[in-house]
């Protein structure tokens, strides 16, 4: 019995003698055949794996007796065992799937199980002929299955699928007749052997006929046009094991048979490939039917695994594994899940899809297997995409990353808009049978399961550093159904106590500084999140994530980590942008840009060819200075420096009030981690060369325009997020001056803002909790029924614009010292501008929120929640501390920078100098104080007594306005400013991405006009393929 | 009485000094006004008179806390920025407090008054304040452009943002000042200037006919009193610095006077010449000529000075 | 090498006819609107590879491979022509009959709904 | 026109390409290797005269296997398109026109012969042209005989249907045999019979018995496609 299951052939024999004697026992009775059906299924399966087991090197299956040339012979190896195991189980749980479909027809039961035999076969055969006809069958199954759903659809497309097919087998035949003529055997093993045989017209058209039967199976762009109608027209269960099943019987045979290409020809696949994925990604982008936007998507990806297995299905198991097995794998789950739920939904337009969010556990599924397929950690994609590319860099291949990428992002997009519709709900219900729910279940789980087990082995010794706080994290996102709000908080912020607690063990010098900018900040901040009396089930769980993803930033070693932490940040904060109320349309900005981010950051690790962010120090100048640009790019792009800003006010706006508060405080200063961590290993290429120089301006004009902007909005989220993204830019400048002086002062800014960041953004948000506007002309006067709110963002906002005696001061101290002994003159007169034009937007916060004339709807409105408040007070009292005492913080940063350059600043007492100047934060303090003090005693005791007046008891030509409330001036309050500097603020950059957004949709739909739904088209584009393919081959 | 003590007497000397210089100042302008326009104007005690009546009313109001301090945000503004410049130069006393910060300080430390009292303002609820400081404070921001390419062409002359090195390396005659070594940013500082004391034709921040005189509008009696003060003693901390900086600085009182009557000279002169911008022209304005000087300025100070 | 039409004709005939049915049928497959006339250029286009199948084992003079009273085990190899493609197109006819009989099906049911046998009406799944 | 066109020019390259290898062919003078084996070992070591049907039913009777597998799922590809089911709607009653008396009379002398001769041609498949599949072809061709002679006679589908399963299941049972009586890497394997005597009816181990279930079910499997497409 054990060798039952042992014996892969018996795969093949249960297969075929269920499927034949389905017939007979229908006789018997449904429950007779189904059982028989779903145990043959189940059987298969078993078998598959108990091979797989139980395999200690390659099997060779013999039959009739004879040894392989006489024979047919089969092949059980590694390879071939893992892609098994994915066909069969897959086909168990899309039989499952199917019940429904199939239970009424005992046809259509032997067909699917020959259907799945057909692949089996494709995959194992070792003989040319055979594989033809495990080809056909896989193919006639099919088409017998499509034909199930007899509407219009199905039936056109299953035609389509035939007319190509046929034309596929005429290739496949004629080029086995040909191949045998030249070798005279069939066998492929001989054939390989003999391959150099083949090198002659004879033999080329051969090989040129296999392989373009072969591709054609893959759907290679542009001959792809009847798979997709496949796709789209059939049935979603049959449509899952096409993409999943049938690709993937085809990709093995492909894969056997590659050995046989020229060598020197591996580029043509390697281009079909990337075409395939990048057209079809680029075509998919105009796409609004649900199950044809999959099909592009498979195209797509299996277009990628077939570029991966151009590079490498020489490579030794391992890797093959890890690169092609692994974009297959994320292909294989994200794919099946995502048909198969396609399949309840039965929607086809994806703005119908608000219904799939009925159901929590669907949606969980769906959004996995949209993040694998984007390609985001920790699903299985990611580590071998991340490994593709780095071999892709350490081959000088930039073309080729260059398109991967950026295909790549084309298939986030699309993906991502399709799951804005999702969460946008429906009324209707969905009605889902549990046959379908539990396949999509088990592929949801063994999808959660392959990636915890992928961090595990692709991080190495370090990974359980990894590995415990995403577990932690994901265990909290889904107990938050069940505990209370309060008690998810504070077991987040216990994690991040402890997490904090770890890696401050862990680091020294400046990622210690960044560590507690992240951790602590993070920590003082999640008090706020106390006020809501009800969050997400999920927001907690992806808090604790985003502040563990950047204490693993600060923790990497390798660039692997790095990248892992990044994405698995940028995973977080998308989520937690989204989960706000009308986020779904900036989160998509957003992520996008960040996905954008992503992908500069991994062209810029593959060109480095380092595996460590250490090794980035090694690289030649020339080298250096693309990785830096492209790096830099990706970490800009984050920190929204201007031009690539446009996510910023949507994300900052639209994220729920305290999550906001995160992003900016926080998140934002992974950015400039990162171009801190290029700029130290980099720093000999960088400093002083043009690019430094350059991403100087770029930081001055982000400063000028972010706070210009910011001067103009009435919403006062997006002032505070164009007012974040100005003052980044200060950052981004102090960075790029590559100087002891710049860097105190980059740390010494971000440090400062994390600190008014938060006031501000805490502040706003009691303001916004209590008033339930973002309009700020819709506020005002609240400063009596807010007091320590407007406290809050009065310090806040004199902290920002740098006036003595608070924070500010030093660090524009630091600023324009740095800037100026460095001879960036002009830099620094346009930061002068941009620090003036802050005061504009700071003002217009204070005074249109808590000044002026309070609206009459708000006469009952409170001080903000308790749990808003402590943060705040927190966060005022180490302002205080840090305004009086600079020299206990600054030289704790002035040492850390001095780890990389001399130190040129030094201190005396509390007096810190400079080269230019000098500045003693503690005598500023004490005699602003002392004079403060003094003015009010003498105004204290001239007034005896003070008369408290009402409102609107106020000199306006002796008379009372008539509605008080709209002599508060806030409205377009600068439109003098906006006259004279408008024309400079124009969303040039909104323009330029919106043109980028057209024309990549109009290029989409220009490309996809060539499916013109005619069969006889499509089969015109196989012959051009193969004319085309032989013309390339035939070339040389 | 150590030399702390020794210091504030200095410092407080200073202040009176400069206060009621600063008021002379006032009433001399307005009177020169007059007198162009044809008027007799005022006597020059008139804003010692005001002052006193302001200081001594008994009645006042309050619209809140912020509203109550914004007086003392803008005087403590004042009496700071006056503390932190060096005001004669080579005594250790009438340096005052400069060293607690050098000309950056000074700066930024302008700001303090404005901030709070634009908030104070703002409390009072009347719509003529916002609208008044929301064009001061663009009219600030185009003037600060001259004026820091200025400042940043005095750093790099003589590599260094303290005043009193400054002021150092002014001495030794009349050609060493930064007037004559670069007069580019020299000009540049003086139209800033212009624009910083919100006298025409920039004066549509206070703008008397349209938003009686702006920001302050809902403050009176000892408030009103304070704001004089601050306006006295805040325009003569202006004068002195700009001194300082681009005129060989003063070794005594007398020079002092001297040359900051002459420099207060020219906001008097144009202001008596000009009509009002509007707020839009006025950026314009500062963003065209004073900023192309300016740029003039710091390059010929990189380029050619050193 | 040269045409070697002289020397062996028929294998070479029977070649170049498949290849010459192949293109045929390429022609109907891709000109004809009308569904059952691609079909019958599918099974052209089939025909003539099996064509060229047989050509491939044909061995010019040789008889067919079995082995009775006509031809001998002893001097077999000299007298047969090659079973190996014989057998592959006896399969691929076998399966060209199974692919004919569900394109004919399908077709049945495309027309029932649609009316119409021409292949552009049945263009509702594009782009 | 500037479609058939362009058809027309990559029609004319795509000769081209045929062209090259007609111009580089060489028609075979000798047997391949493996057909060497075949030739020289194949009778001994099978049984079977015909060669033919040698590499069909055992060498590659994988292919064999695969083959039948095809013809299966054909017909349950068109079952499953044409035949009624439940929810279908009966469309109309076709007025009913007898066949002539001709066809009749000789449909009925015909058929059986047509049987026979089917029979005859797949028991005698190992040793004369022929086999399983022309055989079951045969009897189909006897089925359409039938149906043009009594067009509303409906054939039994229960039978059909068992007869088809059964033989399929049959066939492979009896390459499982194979692998139980001779061990693994024997699947299909015709000689776990005696081989007897060589030419003779029951001869070439197991080979008759596999091309009789292969007419059967080919037969049955044909017949039941043209009675799904006659139905339709």
């Amino acid at each position: 019995m054990v060798a039952y299951f042992q014996n892969p052939l018996n795969i093949y024999i249960t297969a075929m003698a269920a499927a034949f004697l389905l017939g007979l026992v229908h006789k018997l009775g449904k429950m007779a055949s189904l059982t028989l059906f779903y145990g043959a299924l189940t059987m298969m399966a078993a078998v598959t794996l108990g091979s797989a087991l139980s395999l200690s090197q390659p099997l060779i299956i013999q039959t009739a007796g004879f040894i392989a040339p006489l024979s047919i012979n089969l092949q059980f190896g590694y390879y071939e065992a893992f892609f098994t195991i994915c066909v069969n189980i897959a086909a168990l749980l899309g039989g499952l799937y199917l019940y429904d479909y199939l239970k009424d027809s005992v046809l259509a039961r032997a067909l699917f199980l020959m259907l799945v035999v057909g692949i089996n076969g494709m995959i194992m055969t070792r003989d040319l002929f055979n594989l033809f006809i495990f080809i056909e069958i896989t193919s006639i199954a099919t088409y017998g299955l499509i034909g199930l759903d007899r509407n219009i659809k199905a039936l056109s497309a299953g035609f389509k699928y035939i007319l190509a097919g046929g034309m596929i087998s005429a290739f496949f035949l004629l080029g086995t007749a040909l191949t045998y003529y030249k070798t005279g055997t069939l066998n492929i093993d001989q054939i390989i052997a003999m391959k150099d045989v083949l090198q002659d017209p004879i033999g080329l058209t051969a090989i040129t006929l296999l392989l373009t039967a072969l591709l054609i199976e893959l759907k290679p762009f542009p001959a792809n046009g009847w798979g997709l109608d496949v796709y789209q027209g059939s049935n979603a269960g049959i449509a899952a094991m096409i993409s999943v099943g049938v690709s993937t019987g085809a990709l093995f045979a492909l894969y056997k048979l590659l050995p046989l290409f020229p060598a020197q020809h591996m580029g043509i696949i390697s281009g079909i490939g990337l075409a395939t994925f990048f057209f079809s990604n680029l075509m998919g982008l105009k796409q609004t039917d649900a199950k044809r936007m999959l099909g592009y998507s498979s195209i797509g990806q299996m277009g990628l695994v077939l570029l991966a297995l151009s590079f490498f299905h020489t490579a030794p198991l391992t890797m093959f594994l890890g690169i092609v097995g692994g974009l297959f794998l994320n292909h294989f789950l994200a794919k099946a899940a995502l048909f198969w739920i396609a399949g309840i939904v039965k929607k086809d337009h994806i703005k119908e899809w608000g219904i799939l969010s009925q159901s929590k556990m669907l949606t969980v599924v769906f959004i996995i297997a949209v993040f694998a397929l984007i390609g985001l950690p920790p699903f299985p994609g990611f580590w071998a995409k991340w490994q593709f590319i780095m071999v892709l860099g350490s081959g000088n291949h930039t073309f080729i990353i260059a398109a991967i990428l950026i295909g790549s992002l084309f298939e986030a997009v699309y993906l991502l808009r399709w799951f804005n519709y999702v969460l946008a709900g429906s009324e209707e219900k969905l009605a889902c049978e549990k046959s379908k729910r539990v396949p999509v279940l088990i592929f949801g789980l063994i999808t959660a399961f392959i990636s915890a087990l992928l961090i595990k082995s692709s991080l190495g010794p370090q990974s359980s550093i990894y590995f415990f706080p995403i577990a932690f994290a994901v265990i909290l996102m889904f107990v938050g159904n069940f505990i209370p709000t309060k008690l998810r908080a504070l077991f987040a912020i216990s994690g991040i106590s402890y997490l904090s607690y770890y890696v401050q063990m862990n680091v020294s010098g400046l990622n210690l500084i960044f560590a507690q900018m992240f951790l602590w900040g993070g920590m003082i901040l999640s008090i706020a999140t106390f006020y809501k009396t009800k969050a997400k089930p999920a927001t907690y769980g992806l808090l604790f994530l985003m502040l563990a993803s950047l204490g693993g930033l600060v923790l990497s070693r390798t660039t692997l980590e790095f990248f892992f932490c990044w994405e698995i940040m940028t995973l977080a904060s998308y989520l937690l942008v989204i989960s706000g109320k009308n986020a779904k349309k900036a989160a998509l900005t957003y992520i996008t840009f960040s996905l954008g981010s992503a992908a500069f950051l991994m062209a810029g690790f593959a060109l480095s060819n380092s595996l460590t962010l250490m090794g980035l120090a090694a690289l030649p100048s020339s080298q250096a200075t693309i990785v830096f640009t492209l790096l830099a790019l990706g970490f800009l792009i984050k920190m929204g420096a201007f031009g690539v800003h446009i996510w910023v006010p949507g994300a900052y706006a639209e994220a729920e009030d305290d999550i906001s508060a995160f992003i900016a405080a926080i998140l934002s200063k992974a950015g400039v981690f990162g171009l801190f961590v290029i700029a130290i290993y980099m720093q000999s290429t960088i400093s002083n060369s043009t690019l430094a120089y350059s991403l100087g301006w770029l930081g001055i004009l982000t400063a000028t325009f972010g706070a210009l902007m910011a001067a103009f909005q009435e919403d006062i989220k997006k002032l505070l997020a164009y007012s974040s993204m100005g003052q980044m830019g200060y950052v981004i400048a102090a960075v790029a001056l590559m100087s002891h002086l710049g860097w105190v002062t980059a740390l010494y800014l971000s440090i400062n803002h994390i600190l008014y960041k938060s006031l501000l953004f805490l502040s706003v948000a009691g303001v916004i909790y209590r008033v339930n506007t973002r309009e700020m002309y819709k506020m005002g006067g609240l400063i009596k029924k807010m007091p320590i709110s407007f406290i809050s963002a009065m310090m806040a906002i004199i902290a920002m614009s740098g006036v003595p005696p608070l924070t500010g001061f030093g660090g524009k101290w630091l600023m324009y010292t740095a800037l100026i002994e460095k001879g960036w003159h002009l830099q620094a007169a346009l930061a002068f501008f941009a620090s003036g034009i802050a005061f504009l937007y700071m003002y217009r916060l204070v005074h249109s929120i808590f000044l002026g004339q309070a609206k009459p709807e708000h006469k009952d409105v409170k001080e903000a929640p308790l749990w808003l408040i402590i943060p705040q007070v927190i966060f005022m009292g180490l302002m205080m501390v840090g305004s009086t005492l600079p020299r206990l913080w600054v030289e704790k940063l002035s040492v850390a920078v001095g780890e990389f350059m001399p130190s040129t600043l030094t201190w005396s007492g509390q007096t810190a100098t400079t080269s230019l100047g000098y500045w003693n934060g503690f005598m500023v303090m004490n005699i602003v104080g002392v004079i403060f003090v003094i003015v009010l005693i003498f105004l204290l005791l001239t007034f005896q007594k003070v008369q408290k007046v009402k409102q609107f008891n106020i000199v306006f030509a002796g008379e009372r306005p008539f509605t008080p409330e709209t002599t508060h001036v806030a409205y377009n309050m600068y439109a003098p400013v906006q006259k004279a500097l408008g024309g400079w603020v124009k969303p040039r950059a909104t323009a330029f991405w919106d043109g980028v957004t057209e024309w990549s949709h109009t290029l989409s739909h220009m490309f996809a006009g060539i499916y013109t739904g005619n069969g006889q088209t499509y089969l015109f584009f196989i012959l051009l393929f193969f004319l085309m393919l032989n013309f390339l081959i035939g070339a040389n | 009485m150590g030399p702390l003590g020794l210091k504030i007497i200095y410092t407080l000397i200073t202040l009176v000094i400069c206060g009621v210089y600063g008021l002379l100042l006032g009433a001399f302008m307005a009177k020169t006004m007059a007198r162009v326009q044809g008027r007799i104007g005022i006597p020059l005690h008139q804003p010692f008179v005001d002052i006193i009546k302001n200081y001594g009313k008994r009645t006042a109001i309050s619209h809140g806390i912020m509203f109550y301090l914004g007086p003392v945000f803008r005087l403590t503004g004042g009496i700071g920025t006056l503390v932190f410049i060096p005001v004669i130069f080579g005594s250790e006393y009438f340096s005052n407090f400069s060293v607690a910060g050098d000309l950056l300080l000074v700066m930024y430390f302008i700001f303090f008054g404005q901030l709070g009292m634009a908030l104070g303002a703002s409390e009072g609820g009347h719509p003529y304040s916002p609208i008044g400081i929301a064009r001061g404070l663009a009219q600030m921001c185009a003037f600060e452009v001259p004026f820091a390419l200025a400042i940043i062409a005095i750093a790099i002359q003589y590599n260094t943002f303290s005043i009193t090195e400054i002021v150092a390396a002014q001495q030794g005659g009349i050609l060493s000042w930064t007037f004559f070594t670069n007069p580019f940013a020299v000009v540049a500082a003086l139209l800033a200037m212009l624009g910083m004391n919100m006298y025409p034709p920039f004066s549509i921040v206070l703008a008397p006919q349209e938003i009686p005189i702006g920001p302050p509008t809902e403050y009176h009696s000892a408030y009103l009193g304070m704001l004089q003060s601050n306006r006295a003693i805040f325009a003569a901390a202006k004068l002195v610095l700009f001194m300082n900086l681009f005129f060989g600085g003063a070794t005594n009182f007398p020079v002092l006077v001297l040359k900051t009557w002459a420099i207060y000279m020219c906001s008097v002169l144009v202001g008596a010449a000009f009509p009002r911008f509007r707020p839009e022209e006025t950026i314009r304005f500062f963003l065209r000529w004073p900023t192309v000087i300016g740029i003039v300025g710091l390059l010929f100070a990189k380029y050619y000075l050193i | 090498m040269g045409l070697y039409l002289n020397q062996y004709p028929l294998a070479s005939i029977v070649l170049i006819t498949g290849f010459m049915m192949i293109l045929i049928g390429l022609w109907g497959m891709l000109t004809k609107t009308n569904i059952i006339k691609i079909i019958i250029s599918i099974t052209v286009v089939e025909t003539g590879v099996n064509v060229i199948l047989v050509s491939i084992g044909y061995i010019q003079g040789r008889t067919a491979p079995i082995l009775d009273t006509a031809v001998l085990q002893i001097d077999a190899l000299s007298r047969v022509v090659d079973p190996i493609p014989s057998a592959l197109v006896l399969t691929s006819i076998v399966i060209g009959l199974g692919t004919t009989a569900l394109m004919l099906s399908y077709v049945i049911k495309m027309y029932r709904v649609r009316q119409s046998l021409n292949i552009e009406d049945f263009g509702v799944l594009k782009w | 026109m500037i479609k058939r066109f362009f058809i027309a020019l990559s029609l004319i390259i795509l000769a081209g390409t045929f062209a090259k290898v007609v111009y580089n062919f060489v028609p075979n003078t000798e047997l391949t290797n493996v057909a060497k084996h075949y030739v020289q070992h194949g009778t001994q070591e099978l049984g079977a005269t015909n060669l033919v049907t040698a590499v069909v039913v055992t060498y590659r009777g994988l292919d064999t296997l695969g083959e039948v597998v095809v013809l299966f799922i054909s017909a349950a590809g068109v079952g499953l398109l044409l035949r009624r089911r439940k929810n279908d709607l009966v469309t109309k009653e076709e007025k009913r026109t007898e066949p002539s008396f001709l066809v009749q009379s000789v449909a009925e002398i015909l058929v059986p012969l047509i049987f026979m001769l089917g029979a005859y041609i797949f028991l005698n498949g190992h040793l004369t042209p022929g086999g399983g599949f022309q055989g079951g072809a045969v009897i189909a061709s006897g089925t359409m005989l039938l149906f043009l002679a009594a067009p509303y006679k409906h054939l039994n589908h229960g039978v059909l249907t068992a007869l088809e399963s059964i033989s399929g299941f049959a066939y492979v049972l009896i390459g499982i045999l194979g692998v139980t009586l001779l061990g693994a890497g024997h699947f299909i394997d015709n000689r776990f019979l005696p081989l007897g005597e060589l030419g003779t009816l029951l001869s070439a181990g197991a080979i008759p018995i596999i091309y009789i279930i292969i007419g059967l079910k080919v037969g049955t499997e044909l017949s039941v496609v043209l009675e799904d497409m006659r139905e339709e």
